[in-house]
């Protein structure tokens, strides 16, 4: 029955597209890009002033939502955090997703918002994705304040930035001159493609070897992305090695990267050939730059990011600070900070690791 | 009297025919019952969780679920699967992204999306009807493909300056209510398919072609073109709910709703349809989706960790294909059991 | 008084049908092998280094675990099942048994592969058992463990890493060192093949499982203990994932909860790939093996090739989807020759 | 075939295998009621009754397949329980089923040796003389059979003979067949037999379940008569003809069973031209006229149910035209000629006929969806009502119009499946194997549903394989030989020897 066939057909068709439509609510004139430049940015700022001179509020109940929970990083960050809710008289609570999808983050804020936490300590998955779920959470009285990875800076009150990202750069670029001499090629091997945080190091960079007359015959031949997977950093590594014939040394400024590629070359004829630098945790390290594999690398201290985060988020909850550019307070043992332009928090310069200073750490 | 067909060769069909059917009411009232029962406990004991605020928020979340179940549910009727659904999401969302990226207006990729989905379920359609290749192996391929061209399309990076309009109305609610805008399309996108899955010659041919694929092409049914236009619906759909990911989040990534097919599959199973085709009603499935989706807002509300919620998943899944089973073998023990108590004395 | 008879009274001579058939099966591994060595000489020829001993040796440790899991997913399917909790048993065993040597940094080698290997047959024995007694689908079972075992891991391990140096010098050594040049790793992975390919060629119980998958009903009427030997399947592909994640800790000295997740769409790949009918019944593990070192291959020549890596899930997405479709086609085309000679209508 | 020449050796004391008072149902089936056997070593027994008698399930019980519900089955003086196949192997017993069970994906060897292949060092199983072993029993049937080559791909016959191999190769003290001659010719029925001989000798029993009198006859010393599901009788072969054995089968005269009412044919109501199908039936006309009943006769798998099965469009057709009413129907499409007003009640309802997991009403109104439904919708009630005017008419027994159609006894699912058909009010009713299966009063009332349905003017095709039922029912009988029309039979021509002359291509079966 052709007839009833083709009824079918348009019917399915017609279905298809009415759902569309639907959707597609009221708006006729052609919704682009271009006719959005000026939504976004410049988001409600809190109205509040800061009391500069104010105490802590004590009994402040204040959530750590990191990336995912199954992350030794951010477990340290969390001791941290945890130790400064202590001090505070707080109550502390850790939790979080199991993948680092940006939509699972949102249903913990939303949890979280629901149970009337006073401060969200957030690390992002996605810049954006969380805005709306934040400002709901913060029109209902919570106070947000990221660490580590940050989001749109109209969606929160405070970023605690583990460092300043030039910084991180320099530092980095730093190490490997020194390893290779001041010449050769160098690669990077990055997290995923579109992490903020290495994006920007990894801008810098590209920067101080343009610029900075220290690295004229330093090149960088290639980046690639581990995306923050063992198995996918150690194959980059290998192609990495055998598409550069010359290749001198590998930044990688992730910390399951440089523990991938460390574990490539302590196993491959390239080990004591190549110089292998970047960010990672002692811990992780540890049996590299024993055996030789890596000699120096950096980190910033994570439990002490956690820290930092939980007294400023502390800090705004306690009106002491508003996020404003110039606000001041004291985060117990770590010192007094100031508040930077955009909400920004800067922990310090990164720590860098050798055979000397390696075993002082543990996390 | 020539080759004896006779009852031996299909002989227990009839009995565990019938065992099959009751339990079939049962497990779907049955997941029904829980549900609402689960509702009304979890109310009472978890903090938060009776607010007017969390039912908003469980609404958004449970949107995509209950989208992709509709034409899961038929298709698992029919007797096939599709595993691609959350990576037709992923690419349409990838796509989404891209053509705003290109200064497409959002009235045109919106429906264009659906129609992007509608031909990504085409393809599986082309494949498990037209060659005949097993659906399970045919959308394992593309669950990858798809996935793969969302990076592809989109790489690492994310869109994410969609307009507020239209951002906000996905996650608004009704005027002053706590309801979400998006429920009422979404109840009406359901009744839909129940209507059809229930009400419909067509509904008629689906379950008939799950139940007995031969039989139905026998009583004219065109097996083939029922499974084709299926899959093609679930595309759309899942494009569809491709446009509402992106929108929800405010952000096109080509790794958004990934690992949903589990989800939706556990769903759908839960509600009671049978993955062997043939059986299941879509009120089940709504019961369904929002047991698991309710379960997990309250163990999170509950403060349980992630580990356990990735259990209790798992363990769903499992169950509500293993307790109707165990239900059944013990009924056709006992029933056994009466007929030889029966049988015995008279012979 | 009835009409049963059939007197094809035309001499039964033309019996043929198996060397078209040895063909085919032939024409599959050997198009494998073409594949495989176009895709090697296609990207040497863009840089030689790829052919050089590390590079060979690097794919090869690549494909070894990827491997071990295809041996077991193979027994699987065979029997028409498939296993997809593979990648979280693999986690489950890694994490454990770096646990276990954290604790125990004496333990010998030998002795962490048979806890993997323990733990790995734990899982498969669930699995197993769900799917044998409760009856309920292979597919729906392991996609449910899938999720209970990754549970599991999450809840040993929560935010946990076990880092290199927190396991036993011998047993990273052992991730890393050769033997005549050939890293352990592959030995274990070869050995595993040989065994597993004798098992099924050559053993009853191997047997029993092309059996179950050519046909349920005749293994039935056959009288082959269809429970003892679907248990048997699932948990042999259960060790072996097991064994995976104690070469997966020793390999990359780093385990977290997360290891091994999603791997097992590789996994299927490599078997589909590798010429091992989907529905049971036909195929080798040694097709697998290809199937799997072909998979590897094609992802260390991507980035060699300046290929974007993003392609690379796509591929094996395209490929997989290339592999059924052929046999299909393969597999009509015999169907249709062979009605065609069969027939009596000329 | 000559009967065999050696007097049957008397039964000795202690039969090796027997059933007493088995019964077996199937939900509500009952397909065994009291059953009872006993083989006795050294003899071949016959097992005859109509489909649907139990012989198959019996079967099946001695297998190990099924377990009784009640009775007792001994082996050998000893009360057994097969809870296996496995079992019922280890006790001696070996079946041939009628449809081959084999492992596509196996070689021919190994399809004999399954599970007991001959093994050398380290329990390895030994190829070589597992092939050698094959190929020794084929030699034995005398059979040129490739033991390497895959099971995939066989005809039937040869199916067949890998079946008969695996049982003789276990040396059995009990040897089951199940119409295992259907598929095989005649030369090959010859060596089979005397292979069968050899074992009986060698004292072993053997159980043959034919159709075949004339190879009853030649094989059998005691035959066992069943009848719905319950022993009948059991005697020597010699002392019963085989007029008696099939009294004693249908369980009445036979003359008085199919009333085909005379109806004065009317115009031509379907024209089959020249139809084709690559290897499986070819150059097929024919012609129906309203009120006709026309019989398409011929051995099984002859091509009969695909020549029907092409006419209704299920399967494609390489060349011919179909016409019904004058007006050509596309070819592979059963839709146009469901709306042309040809309906297909096909030859297995259990597969094909019927769902059986959906209910009696879903089945019966499963082709007349679209039409039953109000703007675009079914709301129930107009299904029930028109499955519930279709199975009072038909006088189907159910319980509830919910209940599923596999809850049915045989008889009552062929009403239904006849039902949801009858309903279309069709022009051009085909029936394959109408009363296949089903038990003999249900019989009498399709047979007679069928003659009005003719004498209403419907143009009706019927496929059977029960010659007397061809014989009684039809107007004209065309025999498909080998995907050929053979030839055509009015009524008055049609005789059981005509049509086997014309099916087989020579002289009727002893």
């Amino acid at each position: 029955m052709s007839a009833s066939r083709t009824r079918r057909v348009r019917a399915f068709t017609s279905a298809a597209l009415g759902l569309s439509l639907a959707l597609t609510v009221a708006a006729c004139g052609g919704t682009t890009q271009d006719s959005n430049e000026d939504e976004g940015g410049g988001g409600d700022e809190p109205a509040a002033t800061a009391d500069a001179g104010g105490e802590f509020e004590t009994g402040l109940s204040i959530a750590m939502l990191p990336k995912s929970v199954n992350n030794p990083y951010f477990d340290a960050s969390s001791e941290g955090a945890e130790a400064a809710v202590g001090e505070l008289e707080g109550e502390y609570e850790y939790t979080g997703p199991s993948d680092t999808a940006a939509s699972s983050q949102v249903s913990y804020i939303n949890t979280l918002s629901q149970q009337a936490a006073d401060v969200i300590l957030l690390s992002a998955n996605d810049p954006n994705a969380l805005c709306s779920s934040l400002e709901q959470a913060r029109a209902a009285g919570t106070s947000v304040v990221t660490f580590d990875s940050d989001v749109d800076p109209s969606c929160r009150d405070a970023f605690v930035s583990q460092v300043d990202g030039a910084e991180v750069g320099r530092t980095l670029i730093e190490m490997m001159s020194e390893q290779i001499g001041g010449e050769g090629q160098i690669a990077i091997l990055s997290a995923t493609a579109n992490a903020t945080n290495q994006n920007a190091w990894i801008a810098v960079i590209e920067e101080e070897l343009a610029n900075n007359p220290d690295y004229a015959n330093v090149e960088l031949v290639a980046t690639v992305y581990g995306d923050d997977e063992d198995e996918k950093s150690f194959q980059e590594t290998q192609g990495l090695l055998q598409a550069n014939p010359e290749l001198k040394g590998i930044i990688s400024p992730t910390t399951v990267g440089i523990a991938a590629a460390a574990r490539y070359l302590q196993g491959s004829e390239y080990k004591g050939q190549i110089a292998l630098t970047g960010l990672g945790t002692p811990n992780q390290m540890r049996e590299f730059v024993k055996d030789g594999t890596v000699t120096e690398f950096a980190l910033w201290d994570p439990t002490a990011l956690g820290e930092l985060a939980a007294y400023a988020g502390a800090a705004v909850a306690s009106g002491i600070i508003t996020g404003a550019e110039g606000d001041t307070f004291t985060a117990g043992e770590l010192g007094e900070y100031t508040v930077g332009a955009d909400g920004v928090i800067i922990l310090g310069p990164p720590t860098r690791f050798n055979a000397d200073n390696i075993d002082d750490f543990d996390f | 009297m020539s080759t004896e067909t006779a009852p031996d060769r299909v002989a227990d069909r009839p009995q565990s025919g019938r065992l099959r059917s009751s339990r079939m009411v049962g497990w779907d009232g049955a997941v029904v019952v829980v549900t609402a029962l689960f509702i009304v406990i979890a109310a009472l004991t978890v903090e938060h969780f009776g607010t007017s605020r969390n039912a908003g928020f469980l609404i958004l979340d449970l949107a995509p679920v209950l989208l992709l179940a509709l034409p899961m549910t038929l298709i698992i009727v029919t007797g096939e699967i599709d595993l691609s659904v959350a990576s037709t999401v992923g690419l349409t969302s990838s796509a989404m992204g891209v053509m705003w990226n290109n200064g497409l207006p959002l009235e045109t990729i919106m429906p264009l999306c659906v129609v992007i989905g509608a031909v990504l379920g085409a393809v599986n359609g082309i494949f498990v009807t037209a060659l005949g290749l097993p659906s399970l192996a045919v959308t394992i391929g593309t669950l990858a493909l798809y996935r793969g061209l969302a990076f592809v399309l989109l790489g690492d990076t994310a869109v994410a300056d969609f307009p507020r309009d239209f951002t906000g109305w996905t996650i608004g609610d009704l005027g002053a209510s706590s309801i979400p805008n998006v429920l009422i399309p979404m109840l009406v996108i359901a009744g839909l398919f129940a209507a059809v899955l229930h009400a419909t010659p067509t509904g008629r041919a689906i379950v008939a072609t799950g139940a007995n694929a031969t039989a139905a092409s026998f009583a004219g049914i065109p097996v083939g073109r029922v499974k084709f236009w299926l899959y093609v619906t679930s595309g759309a759909v899942a494009g569809l709910v491709g446009v509402f990911w992106t929108l929800r989040y405010s952000s096109a990534r080509a790794d958004n709703a990934a690992g949903l097919e589990l989800t939706v599959v556990a769903a759908v199973l839960l509600g009671g349809v049978s993955i062997f085709g043939g059986k299941g009603t879509l009120p089940g499935v709504l019961a369904g989706v929002v047991l698991l989706t309710s379960l997990q807002n309250a163990l999170r509300l509950a403060d349980v960790s992630t580990e356990a919620l990735t259990v209790v998943t798992g363990s769903l899944l499992i169950v509500s294909v293993l307790a109707p089973n165990v239900v059944t073998a013990v009924r056709t023990t006992l029933s056994r059991r009466r007929a030889r108590l029966r049988m015995t004395p008279t012979s | 008084m009835t009409l049963v008879a059939r007197p094809t009274d035309s001499a039964p001579t033309t019996r043929t049908g198996s060397t078209l058939l040895d063909a085919v099966l032939r024409f599959r591994a050997l198009g494998l092998l073409i594949a495989l060595v176009a895709m090697v000489a296609a990207t040497a020829a863009v840089n030689s280094r790829f052919v050089s001993q590390q590079s060979i040796r690097d794919i090869l440790l690549g494909a070894a675990i990827t491997i071990l899991l295809a041996v077991g997913m193979t027994v699987v399917v065979l029997t028409r099942g498939i296993d997809l909790s593979v990648g979280s048993v693999l986690g489950l065993s890694a994490y454990v048994t770096a646990d276990f040597l954290q604790v125990n940094p004496g333990t010998p080698v030998p002795v962490a592969m048979l806890l993997g290997l323990a733990i790995g047959a734990g899982c498969g024995l669930v699995n197993g058992a769900v799917i044998h007694f409760g009856k309920v689908p292979a597919l729906v079972a392991t996609l449910g463990t899938l999720y209970v075992f990754r549970g599991i891991v999450y809840f040993v391990a929560g935010g946990s890493r076990i880092n290199a140096s927190d396991m036993p010098r011998g047993f990273l050594d052992f991730g890393t060192d050769r033997v005549l040049g050939i890293p352990y790793l592959i030995i274990v992975s070869l050995v595993v093949v040989v065994l597993a390919g004798v098992f099924l060629s050559r053993y009853r119980a191997g047997r029993d499982m092309y059996a179950l998958g050519s046909s349920p009903e005749a293994a039935k009427l056959a009288g082959i203990p269809a429970g003892r030997r679907l248990l048997t399947a699932y948990v042999l592909c259960g060790a072996l994932a097991g064994l995976g994640g104690v070469l997966h800790a020793a390999r990359f000295g780093t385990v977290d909860a997360s290891a091994g997740s999603g791997m097992e769409l590789n996994v299927v790949a490599a078997v589909v790939v590798g010429g091992v009918a989907i529905f049971g019944g036909s195929g080798t593990v040694f097709g697998a093996a290809l199937g799997a070192l072909l998979l590897t291959v094609i992802s260390n020549a991507l980035p060699v090739l300046s290929v974007d890596q993003f392609w690379q899930q796509a591929i094996v997405g395209a490929l997989i989807l290339g592999a059924i479709g052929l046999d299909r086609f393969v597999g009509l085309r015999v169907s249709a020759s062979l009605r065609r000679k069969d027939s009596h209508v000329d | 075939m000559s009967a065999m020449g050696s007097a049957p050796e008397p039964p000795q004391l202690r039969p090796v295998v027997s059933l007493d008072g088995v019964t077996k149902a199937f939900g509500s089936v009952v397909a065994l009621r009291d059953a009872r056997l006993e083989l006795f070593p050294g003899e071949a027994h016959a097992l005859v009754g109509e489909n649907g008698a139990g012989k198959s399930t019996l079967i099946k019980i001695l297998a190990g397949v099924h377990r009784p519900d009640t009775g007792i089955v001994t082996v050998n003086g000893e009360t057994v329980e097969f809870t296996n196949t496995a079992a019922a192997k280890d006790a001696g017993i070996a079946v041939i089923y009628q449809e081959p069970t084999l492992f596509p994906d196996l070689s021919v060897a190994e399809n004999i040796f399954v599970g007991r292949q001959p093994r050398a060092r380290l329990g390895l199983i030994d190829r070589a003389v597992m092939n050698r072993e094959a190929a020794a029993l084929f030699a034995r049937l005398g059979v040129p059979l490739d033991p390497e080559r895959p099971a995939k791909g066989l005809s039937i016959a040869d199916q067949q003979i890998v079946e008969i191999a695996k049982a003789i190769s276990v040396d059995a003290t009990v040897l089951i067949m199940d119409e295992p001659t259907a598929a095989l010719s005649g030369v090959e029925v010859e060596r089979l037999f005397a292979v069968v001989r050899g074992l009986r000798d060698a004292g072993a029993a053997v159980l043959f379940i034919s159709h075949r009198f004339d190879e009853v006859e030649a094989l059998c010393q005691r035959v066992t008569v069943m009848r719905d599901g319950a022993h009948v009788s059991t005697d020597l072969m010699a002392e019963m003809t085989i007029d008696q054995i099939v009294r004693r089968m249908v369980g009445r005269e036979l003359g008085a069973l199919f009333p085909k009412q005379d109806v004065v044919p009317g115009a031509v109501v379907l024209e089959v031209e020249a139809l084709s199908r690559a290897g499986l039936f070819r150059d097929v006309s024919f012609q129906v006229r309203a009120g006709e009943i026309v019989a398409l006769a011929g051995l099984v798998g002859s091509g009969r149910s695909e020549v029907v099965q092409a006419v209704f469009g299920i399967d494609p057709r390489d060349a011919g035209t179909v016409r019904v009413a004058g007006r050509t129907l596309p070819a592979g499409n059963s839709k146009a000629a469901m709306r042309a007003g040809v309906a297909l009640v096909p030859e297995d309802r259990r597969q094909q006929g019927l769902i059986l997991d959906l209910s009696i009403m879903r089945n019966a109104t499963l082709v007349r969806r679209n039409r039953l439904s109000r703007f675009g919708f079914l709301t129930g009630g107009a299904e029930r009502r028109e499955a519930a005017e279709w199975t009072r008419r038909l006088q189907t027994r159910y319980g509830r119009l919910t209940d599923p159609a596999g809850t049915l006894s045989g008889g009552n699912q062929q009403k239904v499946a006849l039902a949801k058909w009858l309903a279309t009010d069709p022009k051009v009713l085909i029936v394959d194997e109408p009363t296949r299966g089903i038990d003999v009063g249900t019989k009498a009332e399709v047979h007679r549903l069928m003659s009005q349905l003719a004498a209403d003017g419907v143009a009706i095709v019927m496929v059977s394989s029960e010659l007397p039922e061809v014989l009684g029912m039809a107007d004209r009988v065309l025999v498909i030989r080998e995907g050929r029309l053979a030839g055509e039979l009015s009524r008055a021509e049609a005789t059981e020897e005509s049509v086997m002359f014309l099916a087989t291509g020579r002289g009727a079966a002893a």
